[in-house]
């Protein structure tokens, strides 16, 4: 008898029917990959197998016990435990209150053990091979990856029997992925079930058993891994091909930006240069440093010494607003606090940063903001009801590509993109490494952040790596590998 | 764009011309007072008042905002005179409301102001008290019960007219008394806690302290608290105002020396009486009273202060 | 349709009012539904509501001021105290008036935006302060203003006071202000984001200064609108008003985290608080029974709102 | 080590507390740091701290709740009711008292967390039903209330007033509970992040429900205790309590948001307004000065906390 079994299920949410009539199957001690395009419905459902979300119809067998979950308390009790595709962790707190949320060790009396909380938390955290984290750490004080480990730790941390992970590794390197694998092979053979989920289709090949697929909230199989191939996945869930990605590059040796010795908290003495025509990956571990090095040229941190040029003038912001108006955007990664204005609309998101450009005469221009908005929606293929619903109802990839529309919109010379497809799914992936190409066809110059190395080796002409803070190196076609990366990062 | 009178004699004007007569087919005297739940008027303004409405078994209604909101007591007014009353009878809370009652005189209803009179309004009588005397006779005890010598410090709500002219009856008492040195005026927010805390402060500023005047209800509960717990009582004089039941019952601990009472049922059974009169023509003037632009009730009248000691205290709580 | 209206606060507490009004016309058909009644109404609640928009935008921009019955204490005595003390000329106070008001918002806003202090105790602080100031230059209150000072507030144009024609003003120039201009519309994001609005090249500290700077002039000018309605400047004015405001405008739909909220909701709040009074007023409702009804009243009707919301939104 | 104690507000106001004392000492030799004077202090905030650990606990799950000024005279005016018109014995009318205080957290707390009802709105609304039903039940205020009553607030301890040591229990369990216990820790999580202490399996809306009802019940304590010490019941007891108490909260660390703040915090903050008021009373400030005063040091102290924030936070 399957593990899990998902029967009928149904969601409708107000103008979309996120979930129909979705019937699957998990066996007890597999690996179950869940592959769909952005809005196909895959977090939804794993919202009403962890308690989150409750089914209009439908029902959840465990062990051919029908139950229902009001809360995720009650999934909890039958050993159910999941990671978030939305990080879910309070800043304020320790690494080690985070992952034993409410459920820390106490003695016979009731009170907290603070010392065994500490003793476990460490145990955890070496076991993710993340040591450098103290367990009294706050949680403000982490970058996103690590903050997506202690997410997993604290899945983890209650030694679940199903666990379901929604896009565990969309900001993680090779290594935090390759630790992340082992453990859940080893989860598995201890029996454990495990719902996958993940827009890199690399890793669901290596790890899963079984893949199963979801396409615009319908269930359109499930799959052994190893009869499967790419194509013919990536057709089920897209349902059209592909287009090749162009080729060629179109760097120019016309220099945009230049960098010189700049140093600010966490990072120092970086120098480099940018061309238009030209993408430039910046790659290196996580907490390397380098999203802060983007955050500094932008005019969010301060810039404690050194010079940039733009445009061959010195620039120096003070002020986002500065860069934005000297033609240079940031997409941020942490889209849910730093990038999205959550409880508006769609709309309103994407004209939120080129107001003075779209607008020149102070006055806000209803209907040119809706056109415009519904430009992006369609070039961008956002899978949304309309352009009012705000963007919190969107799923996962759907909210990135809002950000993309949003700094695109400033027609940016310099676009900085920090983890660009970060959660967004294969098709739509090609669809912004075509809109990259373009833009840099156009002659702009563009800084890739991102921790999925194919894809910078990909998309790159030339890829910088960084290591503590500083720039160890450059790699340049021919020899532009994914070792030769590695080596210099690590 | 229609600009407001030039002066007050136009309003009078008008009200001579016009005087709608009230209606006393459906009887109503209306009270408007501010901060409408204070113990110390609902104990006596209103409850006298209700006592006379029973009495003559007419309708009568308590009206105003909660808080100590003189604007609001304005608004009250306004949209009282648009309800059309037989009479108003409104707490003088401060100058600012004159415009108000020359606006009810001028829509012909009778209106009469109790507690402190308004200098620039046409109401058609007063009965109250001048807080003034309340200061001074506070001022003539202490100087009394301290033998002309000591610290005094003295607290109240600051920024109200009425309380101010209080101070200033109390200061111009003390001021003869050269041994006498006034150390301060606080502000208790009418807040017994409040009151407390700044006299046990006072208290360890000026250890020789020797007595403390309240111009609010709640200063001398207050004040009273932190000199028992203190155990000071009876060392340190304390005067203040009103005689709420736990005023009387310090007065009979000998915690507090003497309290300086207002008549406030005097200021509300005949001010509802005076209006009564003024509507029914009780004693005619004139053969009309209006017309003739008279009022048939006194235009003043202090209903003069109460005096409350140790000798006097049983006779008030056993009332 | 329906649930879209009942989901938006302006909208269904528009609803409530209609209704309200209605069956009050009907239980009270001679006092109430009158041109003087309504009128007077609209007068009594033009200061609040003059406040509340200023109070609107701050809350859209996820802030709050408490001084700002203060700044209506101390504008209106500041100003009294310069034309009485100081014989100066009604225009020249005015302005030395609405400037003081300025710079306390300034104050608070700098403060609060640049140097990061807890807007709730920022503005309590400045709450005393003004408070005590206020008292300072006006003693007892001020009576015997200029004529053309209590003219501001006392004349009528089209048989209908000064005051509801400046609240009227005020709040259509803020809602078509925040429905169509590029600058006021940041404050929405502002709220809604704060870091997100920062990195979208908002400049969110100077926007929150600017949001105290004009919440503190709305305020003054009601201050000056209120002591020329009176004819005098108290010092005790404008107590309390900080918490009635910010209450009419939750009413009106804003929330203290920020983000939400329309300028017509300002008024409507401060209409339904001011209907309720009126009513109270004139069916003689008073002493404790007022504040306890108001409560009962101020629950049930956030209670409608929020069951109408689960019940309409379900059906959709 | 210097920069972890002044990034705690706990430490850095006990420094500024500790540092204004010993410099008012040193001025005010023979009135300040007697006895008598500190065991004044502690008597008269003992009252707003033992509320202000409720605030704290509300304030750090997120919620604030303007009604416990009205709890305080309501519970006191019901209890001494109970026992002055009805004879009841004292223990069974301070259980009753008690009890009173539950139903009205519990109120709140239901209406707030299970209907989402605005928090603000509804505990305004509160407050002012609360105050009008203490109007109710005590009239003029209840005097002659029993001996073994007032002997409750009146007692002393070791030469040192019972409602200090009440103070300080208060203060040292729920230290103790907030620090050690998995209940009252999930506040702090569902103060951060309501989202994610929901889906960490911590039932929120009832813990919210529980926190409302934890502070009435201190608020109830306190208002038995301060009509213990009064001797009388007086329907104006605690008016303007819950703005005092909130600002002491934020002094102590807390944040509006949530997730901030610990228990001992609250008992610093009433501390240091306290001081501050003493302070100035021995130094002869009085009347309007007074307020303006305070003011300034609240915003001194606050700007001061983030001056040496920015400072020592840029050296580690
Ligand atoms: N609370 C909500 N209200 C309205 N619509 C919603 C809500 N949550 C999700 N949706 C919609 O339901 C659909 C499915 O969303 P879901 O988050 O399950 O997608 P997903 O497969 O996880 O996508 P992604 O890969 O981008 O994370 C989307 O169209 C989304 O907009
Ligand atoms: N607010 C913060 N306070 C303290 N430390 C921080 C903060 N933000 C980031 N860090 C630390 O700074 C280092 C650099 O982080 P950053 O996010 O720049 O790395 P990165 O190279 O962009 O990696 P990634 O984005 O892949 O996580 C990390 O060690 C991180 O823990
Ligand atoms: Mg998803
Ligand atoms: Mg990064």
């Amino acid at each position: 008898m399957p593990h899990i079994v998902l029967s009928h299920i149904t969601k409708q949410f107000p103008g979309v029917k996120a979930l129909d009539d979705v019937s699957m199957s998990i066996e007890q001690g597999e690996i179950h990959a869940l592959c769909g395009e952005n809005g196909a419905g895959k977090s939804t459902l794993m919202n009403i197998l962890s308690g989150n979300l409750q089914p209009d119809n439908g029902g959840i067998f465990l062990d051919g016990t029908n139950l229902r979950f009001s809360n995720p308390q009650q999934a909890f009790a039958h050993n159910i435990a999941i990671v978030y595709q939305h990080l879910s962790l309070v800043d304020s707190l320790s690494v080690a209150e985070n992952i034993f949320a409410n459920q820390q060790p106490v003695n016979k009396w009731g009170i907290i053990q603070f010392d065994a909380l500490n003793h476990q938390t460490s145990l955890l955290l070496k076991q993710l091979n993340i040591e450098e984290i103290s367990p009294r750490t706050l949680v403000a004080e982490l970058s996103p990856a690590q903050r997506q480990m202690v997410e997993i730790a604290k899945a983890l941390s209650k030694q679940p029997s199903i666990l379901i992970l929604d896009e565990p590794t969309a900001s993680f390197t090779d290594k935090e992925t390759r630790t992340l694998f082992d453990i859940l092979k080893t989860l598995k053979k201890g029996g454990a079930s495990i719902i996958y989920i993940s827009h890199r289709l690399e890793e669901i090949f290596v790890l899963a058993d079984r893949i199963s697929i979801l396409k615009d909230g319908k269930h359109q199989g499930t799959f052994n891994a190893s009869e499967l191939k790419k194509d013919e996945l990536i057709t089920k869930m897209v349902g059209r091909e592909l287009k090749a990605l162009r080729a060629g590059s179109t760097r120019t040796t016309e220099t945009l930006l230049v960098v010189k010795n700049i140093s600010g908290s966490r990072f120092s003495n970086v120098s480099f240069s940018l061309h238009q025509g030209e993408i430039v990956g910046l790659a290196g571990l996580i907490g390397a440093g380098r999203s802060e090095i983007a955050r500094a040229i932008f005019g969010i941190d301060k810039i404690r010494s050194g010079e940039i040029l733009f445009h061959d003038k010195p620039f120096h912001a003070d002020h986002p607003a500065a860069a934005i108006r000297e033609r240079m955007a940031y997409v941020t990664e942490d889209r849910k606090n730093q990038g999205l204005f959550q409880e508006m609309t769609i709309e309103e998101n994407i004209v939120a940063a080129s107001l003075p450009f779209v607008m020149k005469s102070g006055f806000y221009d209803r209907s040119k903001a809706r056109q415009i908005s519904a430009d992006s929606k369609n070039r961008f293929r956002m899978a949304a009801s309309d352009l009012q619903q705000r963007v919190i109802n969107l799923s996962g990839g759907n909210q990135q590509k809002v950000m993309l529309a949003k700094w695109l919109l400033t027609q940016p010379d310099v676009l900085i993109i920090d983890e660009p497809t970060h959660g967004i799914d294969i098709g739509a992936k090609y669809e912004i490494y075509e809109i990259l190409k373009t833009l840099a066809a156009e002659g702009k110059a563009i800084l890739m952040i991102s921790s999925e190395l194919p894809e910078l080796l990909g998309l790159c002409d030339r890829i910088i790596v960084v290591k503590k803070g500083t720039v160890v190196g450059e790699v340049v076609p021919p020899d532009m590998t994914e070792e030769k990366v590695i080596r210099l990062a690590t | 764009c229609e600009l407001p009178p030039r002066n007050q004699s136009a309003a009078v004007a008008a009200r001579a011309s016009n005087p709608e007569p009230v209606s006393i087919d459906n009887e109503e005297y209306v009270m408007v007072t501010t901060a409408v739940t204070m113990p110390m008027y609902v104990n006596h303004d209103q409850a006298a008042f209700r006592r006379w409405g029973k009495k003559m078994n007419v309708k009568v209604s308590i009206l105003g905002p909660a808080e100590w909101d003189v604007p609001a007591q304005i608004n009250t007014i306004e949209e009282v005179i648009g309800t059309r009353p037989t009479g108003l009878l409104i707490n003088g809370t401060d100058p600012a409301i004159a415009q108000v009652i020359n606006k009810a005189v001028a829509a012909g209803i009778p209106t009469v102001v109790y507690d402190s009179d308004i200098p620039g309004s046409n109401r058609h009588a007063f009965l109250g008290t001048d807080w003034y005397e309340i200061g001074r006779m506070q001022g003539e005890e202490m100087v009394k019960l301290t033998g002309g010598k000591g610290k005094i410090a003295y607290m109240g709500i600051l920024g109200l007219t009425n309380m101010d002219q209080g101070f200033q009856g109390l200061l111009d008492v003390l001021k003869k008394y050269p041994d006498i040195e006034v150390i301060g005026k606080y502000d208790d927010k009418a807040n017994v806690e409040e009151a407390a805390k700044i006299t046990s402060d006072v208290l360890a500023a000026h250890p020789d302290i020797a007595g403390f005047c309240g111009f609010d209800s709640n200063s001398g509960p207050g004040i009273a608290l932190a000199v028992r717990e203190a155990g000071k009582a009876g060392k340190i004089k304390i005067t203040t105002v009103d005689w709420e039941p736990e005023h009387l019952q310090l007065v009979k601990d000998g915690v507090i020396q003497m309290l300086a009472g207002q008549k406030r049922e005097l200021f509300t059974w005949y001010g509802a009486q005076f209006l009564y009169d003024m509507v029914h023509h009780t004693n005619p003037l004139a053969q009309n009273d209006a017309r003739a632009g008279i009022t048939s009730v006194p235009y003043i009248i202090n209903t003069g202060l109460l005096k409350i000691t140790a000798e006097n205290v049983d006779e008030f709580i056993n009332r | 349709m329906i649930n879209k209206i009942l989901q938006d606060r302006v909208y269904s507490l528009g609803l409530v009012l209609v209704t309200t009004a209605l069956i009050t016309s009907l239980v009270f058909p001679s006092t109430f539904p009158t041109f003087e009644n309504f009128s007077q109404i609209l007068l009594n609640l033009s200061i609040d509501t003059i406040v509340a928009v200023g109070m609107m935008l701050l809350l859209i921009s996820g802030a709050f001021d408490l001084s700002v019955g203060s700044i209506v204490a101390f504008t209106g005595c500041f100003t009294a105290y310069l034309m009485h003390f100081f014989n100066i000329p009604v225009p020249l106070a005015l302005a030395a008036g609405m400037l003081s008001a300025l710079c306390i918002g300034l104050t608070n806003g700098y403060l609060i935006a640049y140097q990061n202090i807890n807007p709730m105790i920022q503005t309590l602080a400045m709450m005393g302060i003004i408070r005590g100031c206020a008292l300072l230059v006006s003693g007892a209150g001020i009576q015997n203003l200029p004529y053309w000072f209590n003219a501001i507030g006392q004349s009528k144009l089209l048989g209908i006071q000064m005051p509801i024609w400046y609240m009227l003003a005020t709040v259509g120039i803020f809602t078509f202000l925040f429905n169509k201009t590029i600058f006021f519309r940041r404050y929405y994001y502002i709220g809604g984001n704060e870091k997100a609005a920062d990195l979208s090249g908002i400049h969110v500290r100077k926007m929150k200064m600017f949001a105290f700077m004009i919440s503190a002039l709305l305020a003054g000018f009601a201050g000056i609108l209120l002591s020329s309605r009176l004819g005098a400047a108290l010092p005790t004015m404008g107590r309390g008003l900080e918490l009635r405001v910010i209450t009419a405008v939750i009413l009106g739909g804003a929330t203290l985290t920020g983000g939400y909220g329309k300028i017509p909701g300002a008024l409507l709040g401060a209409l339904f608080m001011g209907l309720i009074a009126n009513i109270m007023v004139i069916s003689r409702i008073s002493g404790y029974w007022q504040e306890i009804i108001l409560g009962l009243i101020l629950i049930a009707t956030l209670w409608l709102d929020k069951y109408l919301q689960r019940k309409y939104s379900a059906i959709s």
